[in-house]
């Protein structure tokens, strides 16, 4: 086992811990905000992840996944986060 | 690649993407809609006549030979199934056209033909389909282009009732997709034929334990009690022509997927009992309900429920004879029940509503709705010599020759259920038909008779006419047609034929 | 012989679950939600049916076996059907919204009048 | 990114407002065609008519184009980015692990120095990249930036957010700019200067 | 088979062709379409008698029509000796009394087309129940007749008590048609045929399942012949105009379930069961229709019980199966259809000119009707039994049938019962027939008189004729009697040759009439005291009643039942098919994996935790995502919760290598975010928050077992399949098809189909939801007009009621400054619908509470 | 081991460190603008350097173009996302002003409240 094991497993550890994280501040809130930001967080650790797949496979077929998943992690995020401002408005 | 097994699907969808183009211009569009159910009358027809001596006839989408490609199956259950919706489909078209015509629908036309014709699509792709997958994308066409003509010129309770009715359908749909993931977990094909084959292997009580999903899942949208309170509340509301087209025949669609999976991938009797139990309930809560119903739909709407539960009996009995009675009734019910809600849907016109506490005389109103309603009336209640009664001798005489204490309870039922059915439709003759008629419906006929509606209505009139001779034909036929129907059940007996015309020879 | 592991299975019962609970809620929404939830939950067991294989499907001259592409195809339909249902579902509570103010699913006006029937109307 | 177009914009002639939305489009198209994997003539179709109809739907504003490209600037430009991005993270990190309840942040107005809308969005969308800063608010009328910044602690650190902030506007500025840009940048920073100098002065009387 | 016979069906087809042809008719000709209706009846009569001496040679006629023969079902005809003298019943009498009608109805009578249709056809199927030989083609005409009399019963439809009659009368026959039916099955089943005539001939052995049909096939025919306890429809049914009673209810209908009786006499009349019900019931309903005939006050119910009683006569006749009892029956037949339809048709000319049939208010009748009088004289006493009229003979061979010892089937004690019986029942008819008598044309001094005119000649002419008729039959009985021995001769023999005659010298029957009348005499004489003693005794349990109490028992059942189950409610629908999920498939699984039927897949196929570690980090976010999603209350949140979720399912579908499902997962939930965002906007911020408490754990613990079920049972079939999945056959096949990714390759190619139905869906579900958001908008400014048209309709409540059109303002404002500070620009053209909207809502609410929503909407589009 | 993997071994590791460096501010920091902070940068920086890390194992040129692709959208979109985020955290007042050493915008508001027309969103 070489390093290059030993550096996929440590990926794997923190961007596990983190998404555990996340999902902390995700149920625990306490603001809307906080939720849609857990929900952008997730997206670009998502793409983390299947970066690192195609590192470890060194396959090119889940590179359209990653470009895409960042690209729409953000399109929902910046949506909820528009929503969550006319929200605002509203109630104002 | 048979041709005539595409036809159905393929033409209306066409038909729906033309008016749907040909919205702004209705003439056309009417003529579109027309053209193509009448070609899929034509095409069902030569399919039935090409099935009759018990072939069954099949084609492999795109080539593919079976466990691989998509495969439609027709065989006698489904191409007589096939025949009568489209003559019902055409026929109701027909009666739609002429209510628009009279400007008597708040409907929108340009959207009712393209959503109609794709609800044929659904429907023949439903009978048609030789794969479980591929029969749950005939479901889901039919479910959808549903959902959008039950909220047909929306108000508040038809929204409301469309809710009911989507969710439910929605959850349905869920368990198929569901049930499919297990089979193919189990059996690695969603071919019917392939997957049968491959089930006879499986362990027994994993087979059971599907069978009762599939029957699960089926039987939401085939209303069996207890999963039927969603029909009297949602197709009732729906306006007359959509109530029409989806008792007659979505609920069909449901019990004939029932009788193709019990049959030809779970085809043994351990079934039978849970299948009788529910069909006894079926019938006496359905008509129990319809008891005490004002609103003739509602009331028709629970009958409908009950006499599914006959078929339910049929497909219980476990044998070819009642099997060939589940056909009967099969095609008899589509007709009957496409006619009976017609008719109200005129009667309609005249009351304004169809509820029987403020109705009364229709039979001097109109004498020629009162014969239009009274002939299908007694076929629905068996009474003879309607096809009613040929359905209902076709299984009583099964169910006697099956026997067991259970069969007689469910021959019991049956009984009561028949006689309450008549008393709950001749109630709505005593109270509605008979007696002076009120002034409001007097007038409504003067303002119908007068004036720019003539025309739309008589071909309304016509339409129903039409069906309620459908009707007759469907009991003078009997001869014909309870051949055939024993045809289809020997075919739906003993599987053997369908896998093969699939799998090629050689299979098993 | 090609089972998932408990941890999925129990991502599965999860999922089909609170998916039943949602949509048991009288609120509109959240049966959408439950909806999703299910649709979620079905397109799972489909792929839950082959092997935890994590080759893709694509025929790329990489060798070691592929994963079943079959659930995949029939996942993908699903999916998309599920969305266009889910989006009328959406579309009706809206129009639920435009009649009364929430997106409830009220009880059936008929069943409710039968309901409070004490008598039945006639026994002629 | 709220979508309300500049005041220029409606003096600006056709082909130049073509021009951006045809910037607009090819990108999308090439997006779309990168994304799609191969290059094919169908696949290009498809991209453009996609880019088109989405950039119709979404009315997206088209800023006037009216960029130079100073690569010199803008290595330094990217450099300046990049040691930001990596430092404040750090600081980020380190304050993570060291006691994160006493963060502290400020809201600073920084008044810009150039008015064109592009460098002003351009320099916004710099700030918020790097980690120290976010900005919450920019004023277009009157070429204000308001910056959250983290962590402050003092006075000190509040000048020391506006001077990156300013920094960072330069280096985009000249990257950037077109050369009267970068005049009118230079007269407002004279001016801004001297106005310092002034309430520097008092402040020691 | 000679063409003639094929007469008969072409004969019924005339009927049914009648009927069909008259009713347009009725404007121009008015009564006299009863003439022309009278010709197919006419036609069968003369069609009968043409044939009536071959029949009576032994040589009866067939023909049949096909129709279901895999059902057993043909229209298979029979006529022997019992069908001739029930054909010439029927259609003969049917005839005169089509006649009558012509002078008894008034030209401008409501609906006398329907009327006349309607008795042509009931003539056609009572003339098809008694010549046809399936059992299944007896049915048809069966309840064809019960319908037909529905509707002759219920003819004056406006009198609610005509309804109720007729209700009664269908349900009582039809209802026990259906048990008949049954009984037909089973015996037919137990036959191997349904040829009635076969069955006859050799009866299937024995046994419960022969007993069970036999009962089920006399519980039919004992309803349909008003037998007790079945007997109360009967009365009831004269409310129908008195021709029809006097065919329905004297000639022809009631006479059904005597025939079905006599018919299957000579097969079963040795079955116990059938002895035992046909002598009791029989007996019983001569006894008890004679005692309330006899305290009648309306001259056509006195009739009507009398004939409960005559038929309870006949049925003990018919079923007794000795061959002396089947001659009587059918001598009685005959003579029942004579004076009975005779002696209704007086009463209808009675009520026609004086406008009552209430003895108590008729008086001096005989002076001013001398005829009349007399033709109704000898009709009575063919009833009574007195010589010489054929009446007389038929009682002399029915007492002869049971003087003990006579009859070979029946236990001396049974038959001296029946005998006592008999003696009994004649002494009744005595007297209510002499009560008739006197209450119709008696003088009474007390009654005042009523002014009247005299009937026309052609209207007396059909009693008359009747009365004549039993005369002459009387006077020749040989004519009555070679029917009868062509029944009878069928039937076991018995020890001597009996034959219908006035005299067989001095004979035990001979004397017991003479008591007869010495008692009838006296009975009526005393007739107060008679009818004290009648007030005096305990009001018997009364079958009416008794129908009453099933009918509304039967509504309360289904109402309590109906209101238990049909909630209305969604939640409860969607737990109930939960519930049956469980009940249905996951019990069996618990079941078998309970028993160990379904083995649990050992380590190597399955049993493992994982197959990457991956798969915990994203079952974590998949739980606690969904988890918190059902926890969460506020509509938004719950939202974002969602698409994290959908972010976990994809990372699934990333770790079991399906980009491409990934792909279209993210970008499908990334849309759905979005859709959702839009509705949201304009839906409150929170749910509803239910209150816990059972309901709530409930429904926690349904859901739960549901999914736990679903997850096991899909652990448990991945686990047992054996076979290759098909899949594995695609790789090659793409290589040929030149395809790489085997999943597009499968969606454009091997499944090309499912790929063009997804397409549809989307495609209508984009309509659905156009046609849902936008058109209908548009629409509803349009023909706002046309909502306001439905408010002034009656039915149209809405709008109509007081609060509405206040509310409806208020709301829309509501609305319009809520769209204000919503959505922009758009609101603008919104703003109107909503007021539409609002609107519609407004009034549909009121009209809600007024309870008579479904109305209004169901008028919404067929009445726009 | 070649150049190309050390690299890898190296970048991988860092760029997850920063991730999880990025999610505990996400978790630890009081106020949500820092929150919004510590999730929107490190996580760039970290996804840039797993990419990185990534590009250094394909062999092909093109897949690392496309995970370049990736990185350059994620620059795009990060301060975009961040900015919205920050906008909308601070209208609707979810600024914990506690934490805040001097906050112009509330006085530039407040000023342009006087001033009298909408100055701020």
């Amino acid at each position: 086992m070489n390093i290059l094991d030993y550096a996929y497993t440590a990926t794997f550890a923190l961007l596990g811990a983190g998404v555990l994280l996340t999902m902390y501040r995700l149920v625990r809130g306490p603001s809307v905000m906080d939720r849609i930001v857990c929900l952008n967080t997730t997206s670009v650790l998502l793409v983390s992840f299947i970066a690192v797949e195609v590192a470890l496979r060194g396959d090119t077929a889940y590179i359209g996944v990653v470009i895409t998943f960042a690209l729409l992690g953000f399109v929902g995020s910046l949506t909820a986060a528009r929503f969550a401002e006319r929200r605002a408005h509203d109630r104002g | 690649m048979n041709v005539l097994l595409a036809v159905p699907v393929v033409v209306p969808l066409l038909g729906a993407a033309a008016s749907l183009l040909l919205r702004r211009a209705p003439r056309l569009q009417q003529g579109v809609a027309v053209a193509a159910l009448a070609s899929v009358a034509a095409a069902t027809a030569l399919l039935l006549r090409a099935t009759a001596d018990g072939a069954v006839l099949t084609s492999q989408a795109g080539g593919w030979k079976a466990p691989l490609g998509i495969t439609l199956v027709a065989d006698p259950l489904a191409a007589l199934l096939l025949a009568v919706s489209a003559v019902v489909l055409l026929v109701v078209q027909f009666y739609a056209i002429g209510q628009d015509i009279a400007g008597l629908s708040r409907a929108m036309p340009q959207v009712f033909h393209p959503i109609y014709l794709v609800l044929t699509a659904g429907v023949c792709l439903s009978f048609l389909a030789g794969d479980l997958f591929n029969l749950f994308v005939g479901f889901e066409i039919m479910l959808t282009a549903s959902y959008a003509l039950i909220t047909q010129a929306p108000t508040r309770a038809r929204v409301r009732a469309s809710m009911i009715y989507t969710v439910v359908s929605l959850t349905s749909s869920i368990l198929f997709l569901t049930g499919i993931a297990l089979v193919y977990g189990l059996t690695g094909t969603v071919n019917l034929a392939d997957a049968a084959v491959k089930l006879g292997g499986a362990p027994a009580e994993l087979r059971m334990v599907l069978a009762l999903l599939f029957l699960v899942v089926f039987g939401i949208k085939a209303a069996l009690v207890p999963m039927h309170f969603w029909l009297p509340d949602s197709y009732p509301v729906a306006i007359t022509r959509i109530s029409a087209i989806f008792a007659a025949l979505l609920t069909k669609v449901a019990v004939y997927a029932i009788i193709r999976s019990q049959t030809l991938l779970f085809g043994r009797d351990d079934i039978a009992a849970v299948l009788l139990c529910i069909a006894i309930a079926t019938m006496v809560v359905g008509i129990l309900g319809a008891l005490v119903q004002d609103d003739i739909n509602r009331l028709l709407s629970f009958a409908l429920v009950s006499h599914i539960g006959f078929m339910i009996f049929g497909l219980g009995l476990n044998s070819v004879a009642g099997m060939a009675g589940v056909v009967i009734y099969l095609v008899h019910h589509i007709v009957v029940q496409a006619n009976l809600f017609l008719v109200n849907g005129l009667i309609r016109q005249f009351a304004g509503h169809s509820s029987l506490r403020s109705m009364r005389g229709v039979t001097t109103v109109s004498p020629m709705l009162s014969v239009f309603f009274f002939l299908p009336a007694m076929s629905l209640a068996g009474l003879p010599p309607m096809s009613g009664f040929m359905a209902k001798v076709a299984l009583f005489q099964a169910g006697v020759g099956a026997g067991g204490w259970l069969v007689y309870t469910a021959i019991a039922a049956g009984v009561v259920t028949s006689l309450l059915t008549i008393v709950a439709i001749f109630r709505v003759w005593v109270r509605g038909f008979w007696g002076t008629p009120m002034p409001d419906m007097i007038e409504a006929r003067v303002r119908l008779k007068s004036g720019a509606h003539v025309g739309g209505l008589r071909i309304m009139a016509a339409a129903t006419g039409v069906m309620v001779a459908f009707g007759l034909l469907v009991a003078a036929a009997a001869g014909p047609l309870s051949e055939l129907a024993f045809v289809a059940a020997h075919d739906l007996m003993n599987g053997a034929a369908y896998i093969e015309a699939v799998l090629g020879e050689g299979a098993r | 012989m090609s089972a998932p592991g408990f941890i999925l299975i129990a991502a599965v019962a999860v999922l089909y679950s609170s998916g039943f609970y949602l949509l048991l809620q009288r609120s509109l929404m959240r049966v959408v939600f439950g909806i999703v939830v299910l649709g979620h939950a079905a397109n799972l067991s489909l792929m839950l049916t082959d092997r935890a294989i994590t080759l893709p499907p694509l025929l790329t001259g990489k060798e070691g076996p592929i994963s079943d592409p079959m659930p995949q195809a029939m996942a993908l339909t699903a999916i998309v059907i599920t969305f266009g249902v889910t989006t009328f579902l959406l579309a009706l509570a809206y129009r639920v919204w435009l009649g009364d103010d929430n997106d409830e699913v009220p009880a059936d006006l008929e069943d409710r009048r039968i309901g409070r029937l004490s008598e039945p109307e006639d026994s002629s | 990114m709220s979508g309300r177009t500049p005041a220029g914009a409606a003096a600006l002639s056709l082909p130049q407002r073509l021009a951006g939305r045809m910037a607009t489009v090819v990108w999308l198209t090439v997006m779309w065609v990168i994304l799609w994997g191969d290059a094919s003539l169908g696949t290009v179709v498809a991209g453009a008519c996609v880019a088109s109809g989405c950039y119709a739907a979404a009315r997206l504003p088209h800023l006037p184009v009216r960029l130079t490209f100073r690569p010199l600037h803008t290595l330094l430009l990217v450099w300046h980015i990049a040691v930001e991005l990596l430092t404040s993270s750090v600081r980020v990190a380190v304050h993570v692990l060291w006691r994160p309840r006493r963060m502290r942040g400020a809201i600073v107005e920084v008044p810009m120095r150039t008015d064109s809308d592009l460098l002003l969005a351009l320099t916004a969308a710099g700030l918020s990249l790097i980690t120290g800063s976010l900005v919450i608010e920019l004023n277009r009328e009157e070429g204000v930036l308001y910056v959250h910044g983290t962590p402050i602690h003092s006075e000190r650190s509040v000048r020391n957010l506006r001077r990156q902030v300013r920094r960072t506007e330069e280096l985009f500025v000249r990257a950037f700019g077109t050369s009267s840009d970068i005049e009118e940048f230079e007269r407002e920073e004279r001016l801004m200067l001297e106005a310092e100098a002034a309430d520097s002065a008092e402040g020691e009387a | 088979m000679n063409d003639v016979p094929m007469l008969l069906p072409a004969i019924l087809a005339l009927h049914a062709a009648a009927a069909v042809l008259l009713p347009p008719l009725a404007g121009r000709l008015g009564a006299r379409i009863f003439l022309l209706a009278g010709l197919p009846p006419a036609a069968a009569a003369v069609w009968a008698l043409a044939h009536t001496p071959a029949i009576l040679d032994g040589t009866p006629v067939h023909a049949t029509v096909a129709w279901a023969p895999a059902l057993g079902i043909a229209f298979a005809f029979r006529v022997d000796a019992l069908a001739l003298a029930m054909t010439l019943l029927v259609s003969g009498v049917g005839a005169i009394i089509f006649g009558y009608c012509a002078a008894y109805f008034h030209a401008d009578e409501r609906g006398l087309g329907r009327l006349a249709a309607v008795m042509v056809l009931f003539a056609g199927s009572m003339l098809g129940l008694v010549t046809t030989d399936n059992l299944f083609a007896l049915y048809v005409f069966w309840e064809l007749t019960s319908v037909t009399s529905f509707l002759l019963v219920g003819h004056d439809d406006r009198k609610e008590q005509a309804r109720r009659a007729a209700t009664q009368a269908l349900v009582t026959t039809a209802g026990t048609g259906l048990l008949m039916l049954i009984g037909f099955v089973m015996l037919g089943w137990a036959a191997g045929d349904y040829s009635i005539s076969s069955l006859v001939a050799d009866p299937p052995e024995g046994g419960p399942w022969l007993t069970a049909a036999l009962v089920l096939i006399l519980v039919g025919a004992f309803a349909k012949s008003a037998q007790v306890p079945m007997h109360f429809w009967l009365p009831g049914a004269m409310i129908a105009p008195t021709p029809v009673s006097a065919y329905l209810h004297a000639a022809a209908m009631v006479k059904g379930g005597v025939y079905l009786v006599a018919r299957l006499a000579p097969g079963f009349a040795e079955a116990g069961v059938w002895q035992v019900l046909v002598l009791g019931v029989g007996l019983a309903t001569m006894i008890v229709g004679g005692w309330r005939a006899l305290r009648q006050d309306d001259l056509k119910l006195l009739l009507a019980y009398g004939t409960v009683s005559q038929l309870g006569f006949l049925t003990l006749l018919g079923g007794a199966g000795t061959q002396v009892a089947g001659t009587a029956m059918i001598g009685a037949l005959l003579a029942h259809g004579l004076f009975k339809s005779g002696l209704f048709l007086t009463v209808g000319i009675i009520d026609h000119q004086t406008g009552t049939r209430s003895i108590s208010r008729l008086t001096g009748l005989g002076r001013r009707m001398p005829v009349l009088a007399a033709a109704a004289c000898l009709s009575a006493a063919s009833m009574a039994g007195l010589p010489p009229l054929i009446g007389f003979a038929a009682k002399e061979a029915a007492l002869e049938a049971f003087v003990p010892g006579a009859a070979p089937g029946l236990p001396a004690p049974a038959s001296a019962v029946e005998l006592a019986g008999l003696v009994a029942a004649s002494v009744l008819t005595f007297a209510y027939s002499a009560r008739f008598l006197w209450g119709a044309f008696g003088d009474r001094p007390t009654v005042s008189e009523r002014a009247f005119d005299a009937p026309s000649a052609a209207f007396v002419a059909a009693p008359v004729g009747l009365a004549a008729l039993s005369l002459a039959l009387g006077a020749v009985p040989a004519v009555a009697d070679a029917l009868a021995q062509g029944y009878a001769h069928a039937l076991p023999t018995g020890e001597k040759p009996y034959h219908l005659a006035l005299w067989h010298g001095v004979t035990p029957p001979l004397l017991l009439t003479a008591a007869v009348v010495a008692i009838g005499v006296l009975l009526f004489a005393k007739r107060r005291t008679v009818g004290r003693i009648q007030n005096a005794m305990p009001r018997w349990p009364d079958a009416e009643y008794g129908y009453h109490l099933f009918i509304h028992g039967i509504y309360s059942v289904a109402l309590s039942v109906t209101r238990r189950t049909q909630s209305g409610s969604l939640p409860v629908y969607l737990g109930i098919i939960l519930a049956v999920l469980l009940v249905l498939p996951g019990a069996r699984l618990a079941a078998g994996l309970v028993t160990g039927e379904i083995a649990i897949p050992g380590t190597e196929e399955g049993l493992r935790i994982w197959d990457s570690p991956l798969e915990l980090l994203v079952t974590v976010v998949i739980v606690i995502t969904s988890v918190a999603t059902v926890r969460e209350h506020r509509r938004f949140p719950a939202l974002i919760l969602l698409s994290v979720l959908g972010f976990g399912i994809a990372g699934l579908f990333v770790l079991h290598g399906a980009p491409d499902l990934a792909l279209t997962l993210v970008l499908v939930e990334t849309l759905t975010t979005i859709i959702l965002v839009f509705v949201l906007r304009r839906l409150p911020a929170t749910f509803s928050v239910r209150p816990g408490g059972w309901g709530k754990r409930l429904t926690v613990l349904l859901c739960s077992a549901a999914g736990t079920f679903i997850a096991i049972s899909l652990w448990l079939m991945t686990a047992a399949r054996t076979a290759d999945p098909v899949s594995t056959e695609y790789a090659d096949l793409a290589k040929k098809a030149g395809g790489t990714n085997l999943v597009n390759v499968i969606l454009a190619d091997f499944r090309a189909l499912d790929t063009l139905g997804e397409i549809v869906v989307l495609a209508t579900a984009a309509v659905a939801v156009a046609s849902l958001v936008l058109l209908n908008r548009r629409d509803r400014i349009v023909d706002e007009p046309a909502a306001e048209n439905e408010g002034e309709s009656p039915e149209g409540a809405e709008g109509a009621a007081g609060p509405g059109p206040a509310d409806t303002g208020a709301l829309a404002l509501r609305r319009r400054t809520a769209g204000a500070e919503g959505a922009g620009a758009e609101t603008a053209e919104r703003g109107p619908a909503r007021e539409g909207e609002a609107g519609r809502a407004a009034g549909a609410d009121e009209s809600a509470d007024a309870g008579t929503a479904a109305d209004d909407e169901g008028s919404d589009d067929d009445r726009a | 081991m070649t150049g190309a993997d050390i690299a890898t071994a190296v970048l991988l590791p860092l760029g997850a460190a920063f991730a999880f460096v990025g999610t505990l501010g996400l978790v630890r920091f009081p106020t949500l603008l820092g929150r919004v902070h510590a999730a929107t940068k490190p996580d760039t920086v970290a996804l840039v350097l797993i990419l990185a890390g990534a590009a250094f194992q394909l062999d092909d040129v093109r897949g690392a173009a496309w995970l370049g692709l990736a990185a350059l959208f994620q620059f795009l979109t990060v301060p975009v996302l961040a900015q919205t985020l920050g906008r909308v955290a601070y209208s609707r007042g979810e600024i914990s002003t506690g934490h805040l050493v001097t906050d112009e915008l509330a006085d530039a508001v407040e000023r342009s409240r006087e001033r009298g027309d909408g100055g701020g969103t």
